[in-house]
């Protein structure tokens, strides 16, 4: 059979990719897109341990998490929306209200 | 090589690929289906571990909804190639290798650990659904209806967001 | 009751936390109810506990309530103690407390401010209670501390008044220095006996193994009893320290007669008293004690000749008497000082509130030359005045009598320069004698001196006349337990306080009969000084008025100088207050203050601003930027959890369990 | 070589049925356009198809034809990649959504190296939330495709299309969770089974203990909530919002042609066989007969409507003008006869072909409304649309979970 590690192994590339998505696109959906990856990571994680120590709280875990993102993506997705419409761009870097 | 690990490196190279791809790719939706095709191979890998209802989950509310809801906005905003901007040197500078040494803690984490755990095979008990949702309704009641708050205060929040404000 | 000794002072604390935190709501019947009633509870709870005291044959009480301040080896609890000294200054304290009390409803009636005069007098029991009562000297000093505190706030109870707030102000700061030393010499007892316990210490103290001291060596117990006799001398207002007393006559008159005469002021002979053992360690140090209560009671009645305020008068007297005290304990009749303590508490309580009655009665008018026949008038206040006054100054079989008798007495028995301070203490009974009995003539006696239309004199009210006559009662038969010792019989009072004072009495059993005779002696003398005085005064302002001022431009110089009290304040204000103003101007204003302190600040702030100022430019606006940080924030998060070897030596994935 | 076939029977059963199977549901999904050509126009009263073939029943291979040999413009401007794999993923979605459907109770009468057919791909025992997880992917081939061509009706119709899935997708999963409750399982196996041996009304087993009749509660809501939902989710009449002809000239394939545009086509009519078979099974018994078991002569309703059926066609054929159709027609009707005869004589076939025959049945007859409503209804405006699937049926079927909980704990099933 599988061993866990390479469940871990696997969950750990695709967040370091997430990770990476995360800093490099300027995209504001796919940089939302790069967080819902890092977060699939964790979940393959959570339900590789989940299966290997034989409980279940790993999977309900993963359950929450998707429940969570769902949340994120609407509020998320909303905000984009507002910014699309108000800078009439969707580069974070043309985003920069905040610069000093 | 057994059958479920040549299943298992499909789906892995399917979703590393499609990772990657999420990267490279330059328009939205087609990172937005590449990150369709890593959540559908996470689903077969939930399947492989015997995770039957974590995967349907997955599937229809990552596939179904929340990436639909994507591509919906990408659609709706219209979104074009995004344009290659440069402006945070810090990110140009320290980015790779910042997202490299990441990726390697948690890779030299894993090899930290002591293989217990990780070394088992995945035999546990399949987990039955019934198992599943006895927990999830008794055990975790509480956060569970926490998070049907968090959903609606989402829906409260993504209205007032997305309405357009009449002056 | 012994058991619950706590409950004595804590009446009046909640009578104060109660008039002083709702009483500016309520009428002023309400405020004098819970005011005079807590203070009347606390005094019925002191006689029930002096009654269980003799129930149980006088065994001196020691109870410990609980720890207040521990650290190491040194303890200081909330401890009460009971024994006869404390009895004494128990019945004094609640009782002529009580009734101030009940005289300030009358006296105060007019005057704004009610529930909070009530609240600190209240608030004054509390801390004089604790004073008495505390069994370590830590305690003690928080009585000290309190009651300062509350004479500071009554005497500037008319706050809008400037003499009034500089008056109160002068008395805390002179307490102070006194207490300074006070402080020190409580650091002194502690380093040399280890506790401020009484028990403790006193019990070290007496061990044979302290050798006694000669005088003119300096020893611990020489340097310790002078600190505390510092603070005596400040809180007790002898020389050099006592200028703030006459001051302190700005405050309502019931305070007065409370604080500064009373009880307050008498707190430093307690000191002294109560720490005797220490001072009969030391020649030294008594005869300090001895020399500055005699000096201060001279000095202070010569001021008193001239003074035309009638509470100034009274105020330089209760000075004088108060060194009449000193020089008892320093003379080492300890029991005596207590005893005047006793009785002068209560004729010069009464004396104060007759004045305050006087006061009322001619409006507000406190000048003696615009006073002058009033006896008709106010015949209660004569009568009652009149009676203090014998007391005060002597005359036999009134209390003042037998106390100031025991104290002469005392002192010419002492060896160390005894004659001369029974010389002086004579001189002074005279001079008492004196002004007391000009007080009286130029206030009740003679023609009025005044307008009749503008003040019309009115008899005060009985709140403040039953006060007034249940003291002069007292002060007519306060001395009686001292009769039977003129009639070779015991002398009860310093048996009483015998266990207290042991032998530290000088009067040895072996000179009884002679010592008898003589004494008989010396009251008379006494008794014919008294009389001097008393008909040089009638002769001199009721014969004949118009001589006093002809005396008084014969000996310009001494007048103008009495009348000035020798300039003490101004010698203080030269020597100590202006250099002290110049240097806080100068040094620690224009130097510490804005140099240091202010520069500090001031450069904390800039350096504040320059940093920020460097480190804003990581907040450059850019969500990528951002991004990069919140990455490295999780990579150090990781590092610490898995290669931080404290957190997790060998960091387990398996920490998902 | 038998070793090998024994060692990945599985493997190679599996592919076959898998063939099988795509070859059953595309040529049922031709004919299905041609039943559906022909009902509406009955409907309206016309002939519809009738010149290829006899009633027209070479139509569809003619369709077909002419869908393989037109030419395939791809517009200018288009994402390729997505515009071609839109059509693909629709169609691949449709088909695999069948794979997860039994058609009947028992494995074949004969085992088949060692092994026991079931009819049906798989079985998995997640079946229900499989079947709406791949629905759920559904929506990404019509998105896509309106995006990808690159043009604003297609556009228009792939928003429409995806909000509209989306929002009708909660409604119908609600809908279904009654009957979960009841069968406690997301197996439709067991879902079926549990209908068998539900109470039914007054004691009837068969009809009147189906869940749309039976169980705790009977689901007439939850059917009613799930049919309209699932045809909003196949995007047929009166839900054609993303293809609507009037408005969106044809919609989120508008352009496309031949082939890919067949491929939309397949997929649609393969939804709504899934959607029928889900009808049957969820709501009306799946294979299960109407009739209590102890009719024992209901066994024998297929010979009974074969045979008669099959005469009428060979009498039909035979005065039929056309060569092709004398020679056709009658070659259909004895085959029917002759199945109808196999099947008297033939108890296990019989037995075994009763689940089959009833669920068949059931599915036609779904496909038959689906048709009807296309022939009569009119089109919802899409603020209605929206407003029904949030306002009304999401609520109602939410409220059918609730009381047949409560009607569960209540009547202690």
């Amino acid at each position: 059979m599988i061993p866990t590690s390479y469940y871990i192994i696997l969950s750990s590339i695709l967040f370091g990719l997430g990770v990476i998505a995360f800093i490099f696109k300027r995209n504001v959906i796919t940089i939302f897109m790069s967080i819902e990856l890092m977060l699939n990571a964790v979940n393959l994680a959570f339900v590789a341990f989940s299966r290997a120590l034989g409980q279940l709280d790993g999977q309900i875990f993963v359950l929450f998490v998707i429940v969570v993102a769902a949340a994120e993506a609407a509020v998320g997705l909303g905000i984009v929306i507002l910014i699309a419409r108000n800078r009439q761009s969707l580069n974070v870097e043309r985003v920069d209200l905040l610069k000093l | 090589m057994s059958a479920p690990l040549l299943v298992f490196f499909v789906l892995a190279a399917l979703a590393v690929g499609g990772a990657l791809n999420l990267i490279l790719q330059k328009h939205p939706i087609h990172s937005a289906l590449s990150l369709i095709v890593v959540m559908v191979s996470l689903a077969g890998l939930y399947l492989l571990m015997g995770a039957e209802f974590v995967a349907a989950v997955q599937i229809i509310v990552y596939g179904g909804a929340i990436m639909v809801l994507f591509v919906f906005v990408i659609m709706l905003l219209n979104a074009g190639v995004e344009e290659h901007t440069n402006f945070s040197k810090l990110a140009g500078i320290a980015g790779i290798p910042l997202a490299l040494v990441v990726t390697g803690f948690i890779a030299a984490a894993i090899t930290h650990a002591n293989d217990t755990v990780l070394a088992a095979p995945q035999t546990g008990a399949v987990a039955a659904t019934k198992d599943l949702s006895t927990m999830l309704f008794r055990e975790f009641v509480y956060p569970f209806e926490l998070t049907s708050f968090l959903i609606l205060i989402a829906i409260l929040g993504a209205l007032v967001l997305a309405q357009r404000e009449h002056s | 009751m012994l058991d619950y000794l706590w409950i004595i002072p804590l009446l009046p604390l909640l009578g104060s936390a109660t008039n002083g935190l709702l009483g500016g709501k309520w009428p002023k019947n309400i405020v004098n109810l819970v005011a005079v009633g807590s203070t009347f509870l606390s005094f019925a709870c002191a006689l029930e506990a002096v009654r269980e005291f003799f129930a149980n044959g006088q065994a001196p009480v020691h109870k410990e309530f609980f720890d207040w301040i521990v650290a190491g080896n040194f303890r200081a609890g909330f401890d009460l103690q009971m024994d006869q000294l404390t009895v004494v200054m128990l019945m004094v304290v609640t009782g002529v407390g009580w009734l101030i009390h009940i005289y300030s409803m009358g006296y105060m009636a007019h005057e704004g401010g009610y529930y909070r005069f009530f609240s600190y007098l209240n608030l004054f029991m509390f801390f004089m209670l604790i004073l008495i009562l505390g069994a370590n000297y830590v305690l003690l000093f928080v009585g000290w501390e309190g009651v300062g505190l509350c004479s500071y706030l009554l005497i500037g109870f008319y706050f809008l008044r400037k003499s009034a707030a500089d008056a109160g102000k002068k008395a805390f700061i002179v307490n102070r220095i006194g207490d300074f030393g006070f402080m020190l010499g409580m650091f002194l007892l502690f380093r040399t006996f280890g506790s401020l316990d009484f028990q403790t210490v006193f019990a070290e103290a007496s061990k044979p193994a302290w050798g006694h001291e000669p005088w003119g060596q300096f020893g611990t117990f020489t340097i310790a009893c002078l600190l505390l006799f510092m603070g005596a001398c400040g809180k007790s207002a002898q020389l050099p320290l006592y200028v703030w007393l006459p001051d302190a006559m700005e405050g309502p008159t019931p305070v007065s007669a409370l604080i500064h005469a009373a009880t307050m002021v008498t707190a430093g002979v307690y000191v002294v008293a109560r720490s005797h053992i220490l001072f009969t360690h030391s020649d030294t140090a008594m005869l300090v004690v001895a020399i500055v209560g005699c000096a201060t009671a001279f000095f202070a009645a010569t001021i008193g000749l001239v003074q035309t305020d009638i509470k100034k008068v009274l105020a330089y007297s209760t000075v004088s008497q108060l060194g009449y005290m000193f020089l008892a304990c320093g003379v080492g009749a300890f029991s005596a000082g207590i005893f005047h303590l006793m009785t002068h508490a209560f004729f010069k309580a009464l004396l104060f509130l007759a004045a305050g009655s006087v006061i009322h009665a001619m409006g507000g008018e406190q000048d003696m030359r615009h006073m002058g026949g009033l006896g008709k008038k106010i015949k209660w206040t004569y009568a009652t005045m009149l009676t203090a006054t014998l007391a005060i100054t002597g005359i036999p079989f009134f209390a003042g009598f037998f106390s100031k008798d025991a104290i002469l007495f005392a002192a010419l028995q002492n060896p160390a320069g005894g004659g001369v301070l029974y010389a002086f203490g004579l001189l002074t009974a005279l001079l008492t004698a004196f002004y007391m009995f000009r007080l009286i003539f130029l206030t009740f006696g003679g023609k009025e001196r005044f307008d009749e239309h503008h003040v019309h004199v009115h008899e005060s009210p009985w709140t403040m006349l039953g006060p007034l006559v249940i003291l002069a009662v007292l002060s007519t038969i306060g001395g009686w337990v001292a009769l039977p010792a003129l009639f070779q019989g015991p002398d009860y009072f310093s048996n009483f306080l015998g266990p207290v004072f042991g032998r530290a009495e000088s009067v040895d059993a072996a000179g009884e009969i002679a010592a008898h005779h003589l004494e008989l002696i010396l009251a008379g003398v006494a008794v014919a000084a008294a009389l001097i005085g008393l008909a040089f005064a009638y002769w001199l302002y009721l014969k004949r008025p118009e001589k006093a001022d002809g005396l008084a431009k014969s000996m310009h110089g001494a007048y103008t100088t009495l009348l000035n009290k020798y300039y003490v304040d101004e010698l203080y204000a030269a020597v100590v207050v202006k250099p002290l103003m110049w240097i806080s101007t100068n040094v620690l204003w224009k130097v510490a203050d804005v140099g240091a302190i202010d520069g500090a600040v001031n450069g904390i702030a800039t350096g504040a601003t320059a940093i920020g100022d460097a480190s804003r430019h990581t907040q450059s606006g850019n969500t990528r930027s951002y991004a990069v940080w919140v990455v490295v924030g999780a990579f150090v998060v990781i590092a610490v959890i898995f290669f931080w070897p404290i957190v997790a030596a060998k960091p387990e994935i398996g920490m998902v369990r | 070589m038998s070793t090998f076939l024994n060692a990945n029977a599985f493997l190679l059963i599996s592919l076959v049925k898998i063939v099988i199977m795509l070859f059953l549901v595309l040529t049922v999904n031709a004919y299905l356009t041609w039943f559906e050509r022909k009902v509406v126009a009955h409907i309206q009263s016309r002939w519809g198809p009738h010149r290829v073939g006899p009633h027209g029943l070479l139509q569809p291979l003619a369709d077909g034809a002419k869908f393989l040999l037109k030419e395939d413009p791809t517009p200018a401007g288009v994402d390729k990649f997505v515009y071609f794999l839109a059509p693909l993923l629709s169609l691949a979605l449709a088909l695999t959504s069948i794979a997860i459907i039994p058609f009947g109770p028992d494995p074949l009468p004969w085992l088949i190296l060692g092994q026991k057919i079931y009819l049906g791909i798989t079985d998995l025992n997640i079946g229900i939330l499989g079947l709406f997880a791949i629905t759920a992917l559904g929506v990404y081939g019509i998105a896509l495709a309106g995006w990808s061509s690159n043009s604003k009706y297609p556009l228009m119709g792939g928003l429409r299309s995806s909000a509209q899935m989306i929002s009708y997708e909660l409604a119908m999963t609600m809908s279904v969770v009654g009957v979960l409750l009841t069968a406690s399982s997301f197996s439709l196996r067991d879902i079926i089974e549990a209908q068998q041996h539900a109470h039914g009304l007054f004691g009837w087993q068969g009809i009147f203990s189906w869940n749309i009749f039976a169980g705790p509660l009977p689901q007439i809501l939850g059917f009613l909530c799930f049919f309209v939902a699932a045809i909003a989710e196949t995007n047929r009449v009166p839900f054609d919002l993303p293809e609507a002809e009037s408005e969106l000239v044809a919609g989120f394939h508008t352009e496309y042609a031949s082939f890919k545009f067949a491929m939309f086509f397949i997929a649609e009519y393969t939804s709504m066989i899934t959607v029928s078979c889900l009808c049957s099974i969820l709501f009306f018994g799946g294979w299960l007969s109407p009739f209590p078991p102890s009719w024992t002569f209901t066994f024998y309703l297929p010979s009974l409507i074969l045979i008669p059926f099959g005469a009428w066609v060979i009498w039909d054929g035979l005065r039929y003008e056309t060569i092709i159709g004398k020679v056709i027609l009658p070659g259909i009707g004895t085959a029917m006869l002759a199945i109808g005869a196999a099947l008297i004589f033939l108890p296990a076939l019989n037995s075994f072909i009763q689940g089959p025959f009833w669920l068949l049945s059931k599915i036609l007859t779904f496909l038959f409304v689906y048709v009807w409503m296309r022939g009569t209804l009119p089109r919802f405006r899409y603020d209605q649309l929206m407003s029904f699937g949030w306002k009304l049926l999401l609520p109602v079927s939410l409220a059918n979970v609730v009381i047949t909980a409560g009607a569960i704990l209540w009547r202690g099933y």
